[in-house]
């Protein structure tokens, strides 16, 4: 198999988890896209692992590395999610916003308080 | 207490001089330095002389400042303390001038009189006219010695040395004397308040009359004159200098006596005529003739005596009176009341006025005809200077006769023709409203003030004889025929009650306006818009950074959205950005 | 083939400081779970103790081998010297050096009565400590996969403190900053995995050696690959445009985790930004240090511009460390080990020190604006003191003579880099940084306050606070100290 | 002798720090005694430190004229040694230092701004005082550009804290723009340093100074270039010069004083020893604009000077001008010009240093510094210090005899007759310019007192509460008026210790 094909179907998996990151606002398939992007890069390291004829097989090592923690990414990322799900009551990325900066009028007004 | 302290030491500091001078008269010439410093060669530091000059001058300045010291206790009542203290630092600072053998030192003396004259021209500092004549008597002056401090570097570093008496004309270039001596003499022209420089002295009249006295007598304006007899070597050496010194003199004796002829007011007269005298004195200079110059050193002599006085005797009429105006004098005048209230004045004030115009047997007549005679000699060894010169002075003489006689009969005689009437000054009549003065209380002056009078005005006749009488007759002749010419149109007019007064003389040929609209509006201007600049362009860029940075501040913290996919994208939009950038950079 | 890989105790001793943080940390989970009997002070002494402990035998290992070069997980290469995953050299010690200081500062100021009662113990400390060890290993990996797996170590820990808190704040900072971190190091893996695919190698050293000699059909993939590892740190140390996490989080955290985000997590992310810069993927020349300048420079402006309008303490720290990260970028894009652990150095230390003054003002004044510090400098005298010293160092300027060299030791790194434009550019910023930090201490100073601040301030964070502002004193009078961390 | 050079560095800083760790609630009294004690002692020390007859080093052979020398290494990883000596260059400037810095605290004794804290003002004032010093005997580059440094918060504290107790808002603006505009412009400088590091491997100014950095384009241009617009935002020279009078109309006296007095002659000071030695060829090339730019701002500040209404501000704007005549004098390269400016600093040091007490004076009895507000015919209310206002002012303006008057006569000379590498037109024209800038100042100067000083007394009446000359003005501004005059009619005085220049 030429090495191409694998590489362009990472490519599309790493856009797709690109898009996926950058549309979606459930915060779970925030999750997933990120899962995504990093089954690209496997999808890589084990191509060029076999393209390279490596020895030491670098590349699937790493491989497994990133496999291992992606699982632990999610596991993380899951605790946050539903943390943020107990405190707000929805799982939406683009709702969490406490910490945006008050206006500057309103601060003041809360400090003369 | 303090105020009588300084009186005494006005006094005592004057005689001081006096006697130095005496003392010094007839010992040989010497000369020493001290505090000097070297700067590459240069030697920087101050050098004393004593010669014939000096010990002249000292004297000169001596009898004057003594004589206005002692007027002053009299005079002056208003801030006495420092009044007398800046007299003294002024005749002080002329005595720097004086002796100096060194350009700096003598530099010093020539600026600090400067200042003096401010202070004492702004002694009545309530005054309006008080504060501009200062201000403007520093600032024309100061801008002459700006020329004089340029002309010093020129000379100074083309020979080598700041000493006077080092400076050899022998072993300068003529390119570095002509512009050397020209540039001394823009400040010799500040100085001595001649043509263009000349209108700060008129000007300078509202000072106390005492301090009039001896700035045109013995100080300030009389520098200039001694500065070029002291580098006369230099000037004579460079013909440049010579023809510009000369037309400048000849310009500036017609055109202060056309001036005078015209003015209204006692001091005025006399200061214009201080300017055309001096021009008198420059014309002999300008000669570049041993004789030139003793005539000039004569007539500063004779003048010193009679230009004091005549001043010191319109203080008089100032401190007894309250005005020096024609207008305001004609109001006792016409009662006949003047000259017999002052006596003393009167007979002085005559004395002095006689020796302006030249009246045979008067110090002036003699010194004046020693220029006419150095220039006639000049002139006939074939100069064209000499006889511009003679032409000029002889010109003058007449114009001079003209208007002493004009003060001298408006102030004090009645006017058969105009019957008691004020006369011909009656449209600028400050106190037309009022009722007569009081004439009764009008009496002379303290003796303490007349003794100085009396002193100057005797020496404006013996000063005469005092070089020893070698009149050349056929000048004689001619000049009292000319002093005849200028006193018989006075005369006439005057005994018809007539004062016709040219409308471009009375306003001294526009220069004054002339030269606020030049200078000091223009740099009204200037300084608008530097200050302009310094906020709308200067400012503003310093202001619009710091605006800049709170915008771009407040512009982060509205991108700051808090949704977290716009950070995102935010990122990934940056990631292809450098993407971009790399790939430019890298091609 | 190659041969295999053996343990011999130099690797021990390389990795005895990482591995002692994590046996450490496992410790400290376990004291904390098993002795509920101890009193919630006595528990929590015992674990700050331990905790410190651990990182105090780390600062002494480190010291004791300061000099020595300790590779460790080596294998003969094809081509080249042998192939190491794990360095200890003396870079490596003073990153350790930094980065364990900056640990053992947030332990001081997570003592007992200053962390917030609502934060589990052992976990947070647990956390802490892994998050350190992953640290180190980050600061001495050779190899992608090291460095891959000590960034996440790293990482993970710390938004699990960030969130620690469990409320709305907490998971909110935390949620910001993880998904901008996945992302990140999927963008980073997804480099490292063309960097793989063009060279066959993880290790920097041969990946150095083999861009060298590559084909330039490959050159552009390798360049981007390189740009995309870099852009992973970036949003790692929060470079612009990468940072617009960072605010929110650091307002989110309690402050004794934003302390620790920007100490030891940031501190993590330029170590290993340093060793991929100096040891690997861009070496000198590269264009890849032309995209860290460029980085440094936009860095230090948006972070400065930024920070000079803020009206929050903590939210201005937070811009101001933006800014501070791009000045340490620049010395860092050009490959100066010195000044750039010379100027970490400094930074832990001041920043420890103004997020423990932020901490004790913050904990009465939950409000956090600048105007609480109002005329402090006359209530309170010691604090204010302290905490303008901080300011002024990280303004770089006298008294803060310790700020001011480690910013002349970048411009001079620079300098001879012959990079004069961000020269230029830095010091614009020293200008605008020297406005942000001027705002609070004219606050500090502003006489009188209508309500000035003025406690009773907890012990630990007196003896934190005054340790670290000697710290800075000493380093200002002596600053040769700051740069022997790494000759 | 190298123990009283860091005795007096020392002092002010350890007294400053100990003065902070007395309480608060000491005297002000107390706090301006102390003060007064700590730096009449370093007064007293850079006197006896006094090198005579010794010269510049630069200009001396084996670097005798070098005093006091300490030479430690201190950061060897930077290449930074402590290295702090005088010659005598530096030592006037250090005396002048120490003397304002004793006034300020002398006057402080009686007269503080109304905000009080004079604990804090006085010992930021001793912190200035260190710095200042520091500067004027630092033997090395970095060591230049840190004690450059140390002024700035200090003096940013007093503008911001004492300033202008009218205008919190203005005070502010102008001890922003003063900090920000001299630490960007020290930050360039700093590039500049370190630029001269880069070719020749040193930052110490003695060896610099021996083994010059040649070349009068490339990089050592840029570092003259960059030296020169760091220095220049100190001097202040034209157009940089923006942030001046703000900081000096609303400082608060003392800090004028100072400002004025000693904190501007860090720039000039810094050319002198820095620029012209360690970049001699590059310093060529960039002369003639330096020229230029300086007599810009002769022209410019005193034109400013004519348009303003602030006493303070005009003064302040005076001082663009006078520190012009002395940018022209160093850019002439020439021994007249440089003595010139060295002179001039000095002078300029106490004659503004003066005028800020007599328009300090004037204001707190005024309350306000505008000259509409004040009103005319001061000589009738307040005659001493009219007097004394009249006196400055007629120094300042460069009236021979005074102080005034030699730096710029000789900064003139200079120009006339500037070094052999300089276009003579060109500095021919600057010199006619420079000296039509010296009516100018003339101008501005009898413009001030005539709208101050004089003027009809009926229309201005006196307050109630003017009370004329104080003793302690009288005893602090003394010095000040006998140094005038005394270096007015002796400058060979300080004119000697410049021998071999």
């Amino acid at each position: 198999m030429p090495l191409i094909l694998p590489l362009l179907l990472a490519v599309l998996l790493f856009c797709i988890g690109v898009y996926g990151v950058l549309a979606r606002r459930n915060a779970i398939t925030l999750l997933m896209s990120f899962e995504l992007m990093l089954n690209a890069v496997n999808l890589n390291l084990v191509a060029f692992d076999a393209w390279r004829l490596d020895g030491l097989a670098t590349g699937q090592t790493l491989a497994v590395f990133v496999i291992t923690l992606a699982a632990a990414e999610i596991g993380l990322g899951l605790a946050i999610v539903l943390l943020l799900f107990r405190g707000h009551g929805h799982v939406d990325a683009d709702a969490a916003r406490d910490l945006v900066e008050q206006d500057a009028t309103e601060q003041r007004k809360g400090a003369a308080t | 207490m303090i105020a009588t302290a300084w009186r005494v030491l006005g006094v005592g500091f004057s005689l001081l001089v006096v006697l130095t001078a005496g003392l010094l008269a007839g010992a040989e010439p010497g000369r020493s330095s001290f505090l000097n410093s070297s700067i590459d060669g240069l030697t920087l530091g101050f050098a004393v002389r004593t010669d014939d000059l000096t010990v002249l001058l000292l004297a000169v300045v001596g009898v004057v400042a003594t004589c206005v010291q002692v007027y002053s206790l009299g005079y002056l009542h208003e801030r006495p303390a420092s009044y007398h203290a800046l007299v003294a630092l002024f005749t002080a600072a002329m005595v720097t001038v004086v002796v100096a053998d060194s350009l700096f030192l003598l530099l010093i003396g020539w600026e600090v009189m400067g200042a003096c004259s401010y202070l004492l021209i702004g002694h009545y500092w309530e005054r309006r006219d008080a504060r501009s004549g200062a201000v403007k008597a520093f600032l024309m002056t100061r801008l002459g010695d700006v020329g004089f401090l340029f002309g010093i570097f020129v000379l100074g570093v083309g020979a080598g040395t700041f000493r006077i008496s080092e400076l050899d004309p022998a072993e300068l270039s003529s390119g570095v004397l002509t512009t050397g001596t020209l540039l001394l003499l823009v400040g010799v022209v500040g100085k001595s308040a001649q043509v263009p420089l000349q209108t700060w002295l008129p000007d300078a009249m509202p000072g106390p009359s005492p301090v009039s006295a001896l700035i045109h007598a013995a100080t300030m304006v009389a520098a200039g004159v001694f500065l070029i007899a002291r580098l006369y070597d230099l000037f004579a050496a460079s013909a440049t200098t010579l023809t510009v010194l000369a037309i400048v003199a000849s310009v500036t004796m017609l055109f202060a006596a056309l001036c005078a002829m015209a003015a209204v007011e006692v001091k005025r007269v006399l200061a214009w005529s201080t300017v055309s005298q001096l021009a008198i004195m420059f014309a002999g200079l300008s000669l570049g003739t041993s004789d030139g110059r003793h005539a000039a050193l004569f007539h500063l002599v004779t003048h010193a005596a009679f230009k004091g006085l005549l001043f010191l005797c319109a203080g008089v009429l100032l401190h007894q009176i309250g005005s020096a105006a024609f207008v305001v004098l004609r109001r006792y005048t016409r009662r006949g009341r003047l000259r017999k209230a002052l006596p003393v004045t009167f007979a002085t004030m005559t004395v002095g006025l006689a020796a302006l115009a030249g009246v045979p047997g008067f110090a002036g007549f003699f010194s004046k005809d020693t220029v006419v005679e150095a220039a006639w000699h000049h002139a006939q060894d074939g100069s064209g200077l000499g006889w511009v010169v003679l032409v000029s002075v002889c010109l003058t003489a007449a114009l001079t006769a003209f208007y002493c006689l004009r003060l001298w009969l408006w102030v004090f005689f009645r006017t058969p023709a105009l019957a008691g009437g004020i006369g011909a000054f009656e449209d600028d009549d400050p106190m037309a409203d009022l009722d007569e003065p009081d004439t009764s209380k009008l009496r002379d002056a303290p003796w303490v003030m007349l003794s100085p009078l009396v002193l100057l005005a005797i020496a404006s006749v013996v000063l005469g004889y005092a070089d020893g009488v070698h009149l050349n007759w056929v000048v004689g002749l001619v000049t009292t025929v000319l002093v005849l010419l200028g006193a018989l149109p006075a005369y006439s007019l005057w005994s018809r009650g007539a004062d016709p007064r040219p409308v471009v003389l009375e306003r001294e040929f526009g220069v004054d306006p002339l030269y606020h609209r030049l200078f000091a509006v223009p740099a009204r201007w200037l300084a608008r818009l530097t200050v302009a600049g310094d906020r709308d362009v200067i400012g503003a860029y310093v202001r619009a950074t710091g605006r800049t940075g709170t915008l771009v501040s407040q512009g982060f913290r509205r991108m700051q959205t808090g949704n977290v996919q716009t950070y995102l994208t935010a990122a990934v939009v940056g990631v292809v950005a450098i993407a971009v950038l790399a790939g430019v950079i890298g091609s | 083939m190659g041969e295999s890989v053996t343990l011999t105790w130099t690797d021990w001793q390389a990795v005895a400081v990482p591995l002692a943080l994590a046996i450490g940390a496992v410790a400290v989970l376990l004291v904390d779970a098993f002795w509920r009997s101890a009193t919630a002070q006595l528990r929590h002494t015992v674990v700050t103790l331990l905790t410190g402990a651990v990182i105090l035998f780390g600062l002494v290992f480190v010291w004791a081998q300061r000099d020595d070069f300790k590779p460790a997980f080596c294998r003969p290469a094809v081509e080249g010297p042998a192939e190491c995953s794990l360095v200890f050299e003396p870079m490596t010690a003073g990153l350790w050096a930094v980065l364990l200081i900056g640990g053992l500062g947030v332990v001081g100021l997570s003592a007992y009565r200053l962390l917030a009662s609502d934060i589990p113990v052992g976990e947070y400390h647990f956390l802490l400590l892994s998050a350190l060890s992953g640290a180190t290993v980050l600061a001495g990996a050779r190899d992608l996969a090291t460095v891959v797996i000590g960034l996440e170590v790293v990482s993970l820990p710390s938004f699990a403190m960030v969130a620690l808190r469990r409320d709305r704040r907490g998971s909110e900072g935390a949620l910001k900053a993880f998904l901008v971190s996945v992302l990140s190091t999927a963008v980073m893996l997804f480099g490292i995995s063309y960097l793989y695919g063009v060279t066959g190698s993880l290790y920097l050293t041969t990946i150095a050696n083999r861009l060298a000699g590559l084909d330039p059909d490959l050159e552009r993939v390798a360049f981007a690959a390189g740009l995309f590892v870099i852009v992973g740190f970036a949003f790692k140390i929060a470079a612009v445009p990468f940072h617009a996490w960072l605010p929110d989080t650091y307002v989110g955290a309690p402050v004794e985790v934003t302390a620790f985000l920007a100490v030891v997590s940031k501190s993590a992310g330029v170590a290993g930004l340093l060793v991929l810069v100096t040891t690997g993927i861009a070496p000198n020349g590269s264009d890849l240090r032309t995209v860290v300048a460029v980085l440094a420079a936009v860095t230090m402006t948006v972070g400065n511009l930024a920070a000079l309008r803020q009206v929050e303490a903590v939210r201005l720290l937070a811009w101001s460390s933006i800014g501070q990260v791009g000045f340490l970028l620049a010395p860092l894009a050009v490959g100066d080990a010195q000044a750039v652990v010379g100027y970490l150095a400094a930074y832990v230390v001041v920043t420890l020190g103004a997020f423990g003054s932020v901490a004790v003002v913050q904990r009465h004044r939950p409000g956090g604006l600048l105007t609480d510090y109002r005329g402090m400098v006359r209530s309170e005298p010691g604090l204010a003191v302290a905490l303008i010293f901080f300011l002024v160092v990280l303004a770089g300027l006298p008294p803060g003579l310790a700020g001011l060299f480690t910013k002349f030791a970048a411009f001079q790194a620079v300098i001879d880099a012959h990079l004069g434009w961000l020269a230029i550019v830095m010091a614009i910023n020293v200008m605008i940084g020297l406005a942000v930090y001027l705002r609070w201490v004219a606050e500090l100073f502003r006489l009188p306050a209508d309500d000035p601040f003025s406690v009773d301030i907890e012990s630990p964070a007196v003896a934190m606070i005054s340790l670290c502002a000697a710290t800075a004193a000493v380093l200002s009078v002596l600053p040769s100290t700051m740069f022997a961390l790494a000759t | 002798m190298n123990a009283i050079l860091l005795g007096i560095l020392a002092l002010p800083l350890l007294a400053a720090l100990a003065l902070w760790a007395l309480p608060a609630a000491i005297g002000d009294r107390l706090a301006a005694l102390y003060g007064s004690v700590v730096s009449g002692l370093v007064l007293a020390g850079s006197l006896i430190l006094w090198p005579w007859n010794d010269g510049w080093f630069a200009y001396t052979p084996d670097e005798r004229a070098l005093r006091a020398a300490t030479d430690v290494p201190w950061i060897p990883a930077l290449g930074v040694r402590f290295h702090v000596a005088v010659d005598s260059i530096s030592m006037p400037l250090i005396v002048l230092t120490a003397l304002l810095v004793f006034l300020c605290c002398l006057y402080s004794l009686r007269i503080t701004p109304r905000i009080g804290r004079t604990r804090s003002l006085i010992a930021l004032l001793l912190v200035i005082e260190a710095g200042v010093i520091g500067t004027f005997s630092a033997m090395d580059l970095v060591l230049f550009f840190l004690c450059f440094e140390i002024v700035l918060i200090p003096m940013w504290l007093v503008i911001d804290i004492w300033g202008d107790e009218h205008d919190p808002a203005g005070r502010k603006r102008a001890a922003t723009t003063f900090v920000l505009m001299t630490v960007l412009g020290s930050a360039l400088m700093l590039l500049g340093f370190l630029l001269v590091y880069r070719q020749a491997g040193t930052f110490d100014i003695v060896r610099l100074t021996n083994a010059p950095v040649l070349g009068g384009h490339g990089i050592p241009l840029a570092a003259a270039i960059l030296i020169a617009v760091g220095l220049a935002v100190k001097v202040p020279l034209w157009p940089l010069h923006i942030w001046l009078p703000d900081a000096h109309a609303k400082a608060p006296t003392v800090g004028s004083v100072l400002l004025a007095g000693v904190l501007l002659k860090l720039g000039t000071y810094g050319m002198i020893r820095i620029l012209l030695p360690v970049l001699p060829d590059a310093t060529v090339t960039i002369a003639p604009y330096l020229a230029g730019f300086s007599t810009v701002a002769i022209i410019a500040g005193s034109l400013a000077c004519l348009a303003q209404t602030d006493v303070k501000r005009l003064i302040a704007y005076s001082s663009v001008g006078h520190m012009g005549f002395i940018g022209l004098g160093i850019s002439t390269l020439s021994p007249a010009g440089l003595r010139g400016a060295l002179f001039a600093n000095i002078a300029h040091g106490i004659i503004t240093g003066l005028l800020f007490f007599l328009a300090g004076a004037i204001k707190d009895r005024h309350d306000t510094s505008d000259l509409r507000a004040i009103g005319r015919a001061l000589y009738a209310r307040l005659p001493r210090i009219g007097a004394l206002l009249t006196f400055a002012c007629l120094a300042s303006l460069g009236l021979p005899g005074l102080a005034g008057f030699w730096g710029e006569m000789l900064v003139l000379l200079g120009a006339y007759d500037p070094s052999d590498l300089l276009p003579r037109t060109t500095y021919l024209v600057l010199m006619v310019i420079a000296g039509l800038g010296t009516v100018l100042t003339a101008a501005y100067f009898l413009r001030l007192v005539r709208n101050l000083c004089q003027g009809d007394p009926a229309e201005h009446p006196a307050t109630a509460f003017a009370v004329d000359l104080s003793r302690i003005e009288l005893i602090t501004w003394a010095p000040l008026v006998a140094l005038t005059v005394l270096l007015g009619v002796w400058p060979g005085l300080l004119l000697h210790q410049w021998g071999n220049l």
